[in-house]
């Protein structure tokens, strides 16, 4: 068992157990905590298939950024785990959906080995070394400033929209605001009352 | 310049649109006087086109044959006769009239109303001009969206219902008809080896019988509708009573007549073979829904109401006409859709005018109006006796036309029609006699203000046209007889009938098993024009 | 000559048009005046183109003018075009003559009412009308004026349209003439259908030809121009608009409802005269209903108190005695007598509206008595007239009523029991009619002292015309005095170029058989007078000797008196069987049919289309995870798929 | 190493989010879980991107990472005012729009 083998392994035991227990762990606190150590081994997974950049943005926009983000909100909204969630799922329910789940999985592991079928060498052969500057900062950033170049500035404008439209979705909205939309809400019924009659 | 004639005419209303669209929407004045200005230069063009119109020349005046989606045989084919000269300037008049009719009553949502009646002006002279199949469906498909907000936007108490009703029913035949043109294109790529959405190189196709049948209906049911021919006519009571006075006018007074065009553009001369072997369903359907329409007016309790079911009772005199297949009916027929236009149009403005004071159309409401209202009585007397049909009025001379066309087919038809006079004359004058006569009841209507300059303004127009047409009709009849004598000939390529050279009278040609056979004529797409003649 | 045709009926339209839209802003004066003028001015024109027409040898008597194409379509070709013959010649004279009287008559009338000035724009419109319909050359041009007239008979009857009976029975006109006119139409189509043309001329020249005699066709024609003519004229089944069309102003009743509309059946049937005399069928039709007529509606004016009712149910008599000469070929004899009835029924009815004006508009003959008095001109003209029509040898009446009882008797389409019929009639009319003048005019002063205070003569606008037509009634006659009486019938001359019909062979049929005929024709003239005079005792007795009679003969056959009271009921039979059925069909039809089943069908359509989709949209829960569910399973399905096929 | 091995771990995660999704009541979880499944295609794209060697599936990693970066920004302030208005974080609660 090789160095390269013993890492996948690893990783991939953290990553999966992670996720598995992000989802059914019922302090949202926890879920988070667990997700963030799946993305920590994700990211030890895109390090080693030589996507440094990558695994580096990945600890720090997703880890650092958005778990942290979700934990903010977790806290603000102070949940511990006690809410009220309803009824829980019938059993019945609850197991369909785990078929479904391991029914997708089947699929996609056919999917992959289904292309796998003998030929594509790529996809089940061993991986080949590849050249020193493979997924550097440097090689990520020259595709992305000439090929990509548009995709990339449309990000931009993305995660605009998406600043902006946070903030207004999540502002308080003024007592006038809330009075207009009472208002405005009354003439509805009211119309719709006139027209049942 | 003058060769695109059709085109200005028609899209002139859109960039009215375009330019509403820049005005605020508070500045109510403006909105109204624009859009009254650019309905006003419409109807200039209008008269420009029956000024430039050749009465003589047979066959389709200012045509404009511009290929669009080359692909699938798509033209901008625009071209008008007679019939067609008629109608637009009979819209254009109305579209004036209805946008002066709501100046005062429309007070919510200006500028949108003003945008849907000029899209509707658009969509309504589309259809008019269109001579590709294509161009046909798009515009008449137009025309339902902004009437479907006049209805439902500015409408009655139950506007939405009957906004939704007429929506629907137009659909349901609209959907049919499209499938028929559908059809049509294909069929004719299978025999021509190239698209086309060209209603003149599709009359040309040669169609077996059956095909002509099942085409026929799906036309003639989408038209029918629309018409409304008995008894697909429950949607227009509930439209004319909810929709707003413009919307009533044009859509009694233009919308109506997409169905009676439709089947002369398209029904009569595509599918003679299947015209003619469905003529006594719908003389009959068209006798009924004369008698009835006029039998269920008299008993109406609101105004409105009544003049939407003698709609019913008129346009079956349209479709009579339409399905005699002489040239008397046929251009009774025509003449008719003009009269019922300006005569309804009148009775909805007059109706209209009315409701802006009282606020209700019950016919119990009123009484003794003309004592207090003498200018207003007198110009609903002069519409009044138009609508049923008294000499020197527009109303007689189609009437007695299609009357007299319709005898010549078939007796009874003739005589059961007749009755439709009779009953047209009770209940417009039992209406009459309870709004108009007796004494003033009803306290709140002794204070009501006679016409207003601006309404007058709206009616002397209307009145105008009542005793023009019903005094000296004939340049009308110059221009309707060259179209009405092609669609004649076109309906003769049936082989179950015969045209008569000198008095343009079909013939049922008898043949010894009674059966139509499929048509065999020879078909030739270069050669169209040569068939034509 | 021609060419002036059209100012005939161009000045009442000129008159028609100022007052019209000028209506409420013209004084008095000139309102009167622009109306009295364009009706003389034509009278005038109507004049001096009767002399025209006289001056053109015999066979000649032809103009026509055509002043546009009205509606030209293939085959059809309209005009707007006047024909002048010799028949329309007596008819302009009389239209325009009368009319001018009445109009005149009318300023004194109308001259306390405020809508004086609607009243005489319709009185144009009518005079426009009626010339239109008389001068037509052709049978739709002629329905313009003869469904214009019936618009203003409309408008005139409702003229005081706050009374809800005045209204009632100006819409009951329209309507009743309404179905006569689609008889008429009826009628027009078939012609056109055969013929190919509608003019009068080409029709009447073509007709013997395409027609057959007496066949189906011909007869089907001619009883559906009757059809329209009973609408117009008043006859069974038809008559029942006339008598409610007294609820207008008296004049109109004078000018509309006596002289002229009326009348325009007759002149229809004289003016197709050569389609009656080819169908037999027809003409025995026509003269059944006249005869029927003119006794049904006799016997019903003995009983009334309404003095205009009185005079409506002659009137509808009187045109069954024209109807009943057309029904026997003898045209000329219904429009001799159209004249002469024009005469002394407008003179009737205008003294009425001078008694009725005197009285403060009362209009019950037993609110009155003893008039003479108080009202000479209008005693003494009113007895002339009712002389008149009574048929006391000498007056106008006399000479047409026997005219044509006598061509009822001696006609080849004639028969003894129209005779009987029309010399009952005769007695009846001549009872009631004296009847009308010993309660109005004599007896007791049965009236309140207050209608006695105001009591007075009409103004002399109302007189003078009164005279005039008095004096016509009286020579009025004199024009058509039968060959009997050794003269030469100028009337029947006159009009024998147009009016088809057995004139010629009955002329030679008559001179063969003149020795034994004129016995009989004076025997049957004496036997008329003296019944006449026999029914004028009567009425002397019951009404001014001893009125206590009259009474206690009502009470002894109070059924019959109630049943002619009530007018043997038809208008509550209509009513029920005719009126009632159509209005409650009409609400099955709207009610049932309408809503209930079409639409009923439709929005069940729709209902069953909203349940379905209650069911469907129960699929949309809401919750993102069972949307979610959904997709998934959709995505294993869809790599499933792809996978495995 | 198999490029294999690391698409069927992609593999696996995806499910294991899709299923954290389909039973998840807690919105918020629920969001956690589109994240993991975003991620677990990352892996894939990287993963093919290696076995290709070709950098292009980086980029597109990158443009993932930004979308989902912004997706959070936008789902979590819906969440907060889904709270503020409703208190509850209860996914079947906020079932509004249906029917």
């Amino acid at each position: 068992m090789t160095l390269d083998v013993a890492i996948f392994f690893i990783s991939a035991i953290v990553a999966v157990f992670g996720a598995t227990m992000m989802i059914t762990v019922r302090n949202p606190v926890a879920s988070v905590l667990y997700l963030l150590v799946s993305f920590a081994a994700q990211a030890v997974l895109f390090i080693q298939l030589g996507a440094l950049f990558l695994g580096v943005v990945l600890i720090i926009v997703y880890v650092g950024a958005i778990l942290v983000l979700f934990l903010f909100v977790v806290m603000l909204l102070n949940l511990r785990g006690g809410e009220d969630l309803g009824q829980p799922s019938r059993p019945m329910s609850r197991f369909s959906k785990y078929l479904i789940g391991a029914l997708l999985l089947v699929e996609l592991v056919f999917v992959i080995r289904g292309s796998a079928g003998g030929t594509d060498q790529t996809v089940t052969g061993m991986m080949g070394p590849v050249v020193e500057t493979f997924g550097s900062v440097q090689d990520v950033g020259m595709l992305l400033f000439t090929t990509y170049l548009y995709p990339f500035e449309l990000t931009g404008v993305l995660l605009l929209v998406a600043i902006v439209g946070a903030v207004v979705i999540a502002k308080r909205e003024t007592e006038r605001e809330a009075a207009q939309k009472k208002q405005l809400v009354e003439e509805r019924g009211h119309s719709s009352e006139e027209k049942v009659s | 310049m003058i060769g695109d004639i059709l085109t200005y005419l028609t899209f002139f209303p859109v960039l009215g649109v375009v330019l509403l669209l820049l005005v605020p929407k508070e500045r109510h004045d403006s909105i109204k006087s624009l859009s009254l200005i650019i309905a006003f230069v419409t109807m200039l063009i209008s008269f420009l086109v029956y000024a430039l119109f050749d009465p003589l020349a047979s066959g389709m005046q200012f045509e404009v044959n511009v290929p669009w989606v080359n692909s699938v045989g798509i033209s901008y084919h625009l071209g008008i006769d007679g019939i067609s000269l008629l109608l637009i300037v009979l819209t254009t008049i109305l579209t004036v009239l209805a946008i002066l009719s709501s100046w005062n009553s429309i007070k919510t949502g200006v500028k949108g109303f003003y945008i849907s009646i000029l899209l509707l002006t658009t969509g309504m002279i589309g259809v008019f001009v269109s001579l590709d199949l294509f161009l046909f469906y798009v515009f008449w498909e137009v025309m339902l969206i902004p009437m479907y907000f006049l209805i439902g936007v500015w409408g009655g108490p139950r506007r939405v219902y009957a906004a939704i009703k007429f929506v629907l029913f137009t659909m349901f035949g609209s959907l049919l008809m499209l499938v028929a043109v559908l059809y049509l294109v294909f069929k004719y790529h299978s025999m021509a080896g190239v698209y086309s959405f060209d209603i003149q190189a599709l009359v040309s196709m040669p169609l077996s019988f059956s095909e002509q049948a099942y085409l026929f209906a799906a036309f003639a049911l989408a038209f029918a509708i629309k018409v409304p021919l008995w008894p697909l006519h429950t949607w227009l009571p509930d439209a004319h009573v909810e929709a707003p006075t413009a919307g009533s006018v044009i859509l009694a007074g233009v919308l109506l007549k997409m169905g009676t065009y439709g089947f002369i553009r398209i029904c009569l001369p595509m599918f003679p073979e299947a015209t003619v072997a469905f003529l006594p369903y719908i003389c009959v359907l068209s006798v009924i829904a004369i008698v009835y329409g006029a039998l269920v007016a008299m008993v109406q309790k609101d105004v409105k109401s009544l003049v939407a079911f003698s709609s019913v009772s008129h346009m079956g005199f349209v479709m009579l006409g339409l399905f005699t297949l002489n040239l008397q009916g046929l251009e009774g027929s025509v003449m008719q859709m003009i009269n019922h236009g300006i005569s309804t149009g009148a009775l909805f403005l007059l109706v209209g005018m009315i409701y802006d004071r009282r606020h209700t159309r019950l016919i119990s409401e009123f009484g003794g109006i003309a004592k207090v209202m003498p200018a207003f009585a007198t110009y609903f007397m002069i519409v009044t006796l138009s609508s049923i049909g008294l000499p020197f009025t527009n109303g007689f001379v189609g009437e007695f036309l299609i009357l007299l066309g319709a005898f010549q087919l078939n007796t009874w038809y003739g005589v059961f029609a007749v009755t439709g006079v009779i009953f047209s004359a009770c209940y417009m004058l039992w209406m009459y006699q309870r709004v108009m006569y007796g004494k003033v009841t009803n306290p709140e209507n002794e204070k009501l203000t006679d016409m207003s300059a601006r309404e007058r303004i709206i009616m002397i127009p209307l009145v105008f046209l009542i005793f023009w047409i019903g005094v000296y009709p004939k340049p009308l009849f110059d221009r309707i007889e060259p179209a009405v004598k092609n669609v004649l000939e076109q309906v003769s390529r049936a082989k179950s009938v015969q045209l008569d050279p000198v008095t343009y009278e079909l013939t049922r040609v008898k043949d010894e098993k009674g059966t139509v056979t499929d048509a065999t004529v020879t078909f030739a797409p270069e050669q169209e024009e040569a068939t034509h003649e | 000559m021609a060419e002036y045709i059209y100012l005939v009926p161009l000045f009442p339209l000129i008159g028609f048009l100022i007052n019209g839209l000028l209506l409420g802003r013209l004084p008095r004066a000139a309102v009167n005046f622009i109306a009295c003028a364009s009706v003389g001015l034509s009278f005038i024109v109507a004049v001096m183109l009767f002399f025209d027409l006289r001056a053109l040898p015999e066979g000649q008597r032809v103009l026509e003018q055509v002043l546009f194409t009205w509606i030209p379509s293939g085959a059809l070709q309209v005009n707007i075009g006047f024909l002048l013959d010799p028949l329309s010649a007596v008819m302009i004279l009389v239209v325009t003559g009368v009319g001018f009287l009445i109009h005149i008559y009318s300023t004194g009338y109308m001259s306390h009412d405020p809508g004086f000035g609607r009243y005489f724009t319709y009185l144009n419109l009518f005079t426009f009308s009626m010339l239109v319909l008389v001068l037509a050359d052709s049978f739709p041009f002629m329905f313009v004026g003869w469904e214009g007239v019936g618009l203003c008979s409309y408008l005139l009857i409702g003229f005081w349209f706050e009374k809800k009976s005045a209204s009632d029975a100006g819409k009951k006109a329209f309507i009743v003439n309404r179905i006569g006119d689609a008889g008429f139409l009826l009628g027009m189509f078939i012609i056109f259908w055969q013929v190919g043309s509608l003019q009068f001329t080409e029709v009447m020249a073509a007709a013997p030809a395409v027609f057959a005699a007496g066949g189906a066709l011909v007869t089907t024609v001619c009883i559906l121009l009757f059809v329209g003519a009973t609408g117009k004229s008043a006859q069974i089944p038809l008559y029942v608009w006339l008598p409610d069309a007294m609820e207008g102003p008296t004049p109109v009743s004078a000018l509309i409802h006596a002289a002229t509309m009326v009348t325009a059946g007759v002149y229809m049937l004289a003016r197709s005269s050569v389609l009656y005399t080819m169908a037999p069928d027809a003409l025995a039709v026509v003269a059944i209903i006249g005869a029927a007529t003119a006794l049904f509606a006799a016997t019903i004016g003995t009983a009334q108190n309404d003095i205009k009712r009185v005079l409506a149910y002659s009137t509808v008599s009187q045109l069954g005695y024209m109807f009943l000469a057309c029904g026997v070929a003898a045209f000329t004899a219904g429009i001799f007598h159209l004249m002469t009835h024009a005469f002394f029924k407008a003179l009737l009815f205008l003294a009425a509206g001078s008694v009725i004006h005197g009285m403060s508009d009362i209009q019950d003959m037993r609110q009155m008595g003893g008039l003479k008095k108080y009202m000479p001109i209008t005693f003494i003209t009113m007895l002339l007239a009712t002389l008149a029509i009574a048929g006391i040898p000498g007056f106008s009446g006399f000479f047409s009523k026997d005219e044509i009882l006598w061509k009822s008797f001696s006609s080849s389409h004639g028969h003894i029991l129209l005779w009987i019929i029309g010399f009952i009639t005769a007695g009846l009319t001549a009872f009631y009619m004296f009847r009308l003048i010993y309660m109005t005019f004599y007896g007791k002063e049965r009236m309140s002292d207050e209608v006695k205070h105001h009591l007075h003569e009409s103004p002399r606008s109302m007189t003078l015309p009164l005279v005039v037509l008095a004096v016509l009634s009286v020579i009025g006659g004199w024009v058509g005095i039968p060959h009997v009486f050794g003269v030469t019938n100028h009337f029947e001359h006159w009009l024998a170029p147009v009016i088809a019909g057995p004139h010629q062979e009955a002329a030679s049929h008559a001179l063969a058989a003149a020795g034994s005929s004129a016995a009989t024709e004076f025997l049957l003239m004496g036997l008329t007078v003296v019944l006449v005079l026999f029914s004028i005792f009567g009425a002397y007795m019951l009404y001014k000797k001893r009125p206590e009679l009259s009474t206690s003969l009502a009470q002894k056959f109070s059924g019959l008196q109630a049943l002619l009271v009530n007018k043997y009921y038809v208008d509550e039979i209509y009513g029920a069987l005719v009126v009632r059925p159509i209005v409650t069909g009409s609400v099955f039809l709207w009610k049932i049919v309408d809503v209930l089943f079409i639409d009923g069908l439709i929005n069940g359509f729709a209902a069953i289309y909203a349940d379905i989709s209650q069911v469907a949209r129960r699929v949309q829960t809401g919750r993102i995870r069972s949307y979610a569910t959904v997709f998934v399973l959709g995505v294993v399905a869809m790599v499933g798929y792809f996978l495995y096929w | 190493m198999p490029v294999s091995a690391f698409l069927v771990l992609a593999g696996v995660l995806f499910a294991i989010g899709a299923v954290g999704v389909l039973i998840s009541r807690n919105i918020i979880v629920l969001f956690m879980c589109v994240e993991l499944m975003l991620n677990s295609a990352n892996l894939a794209l990287i993963a093919f991107s290696r076995a290709l060697h070709v950098v292009d599936g980086h980029a597109f990693v990158f443009l993932v990472l930004t979308v989902a970066a912004a997706e959070v920004a936008v789902g979590l302030a819906m969440v907060i005012t889904i709270f503020r208005n409703r208190e509850t974080i209860n996914i079947d609660r906020i079932s509004i729009l249906k029917w």
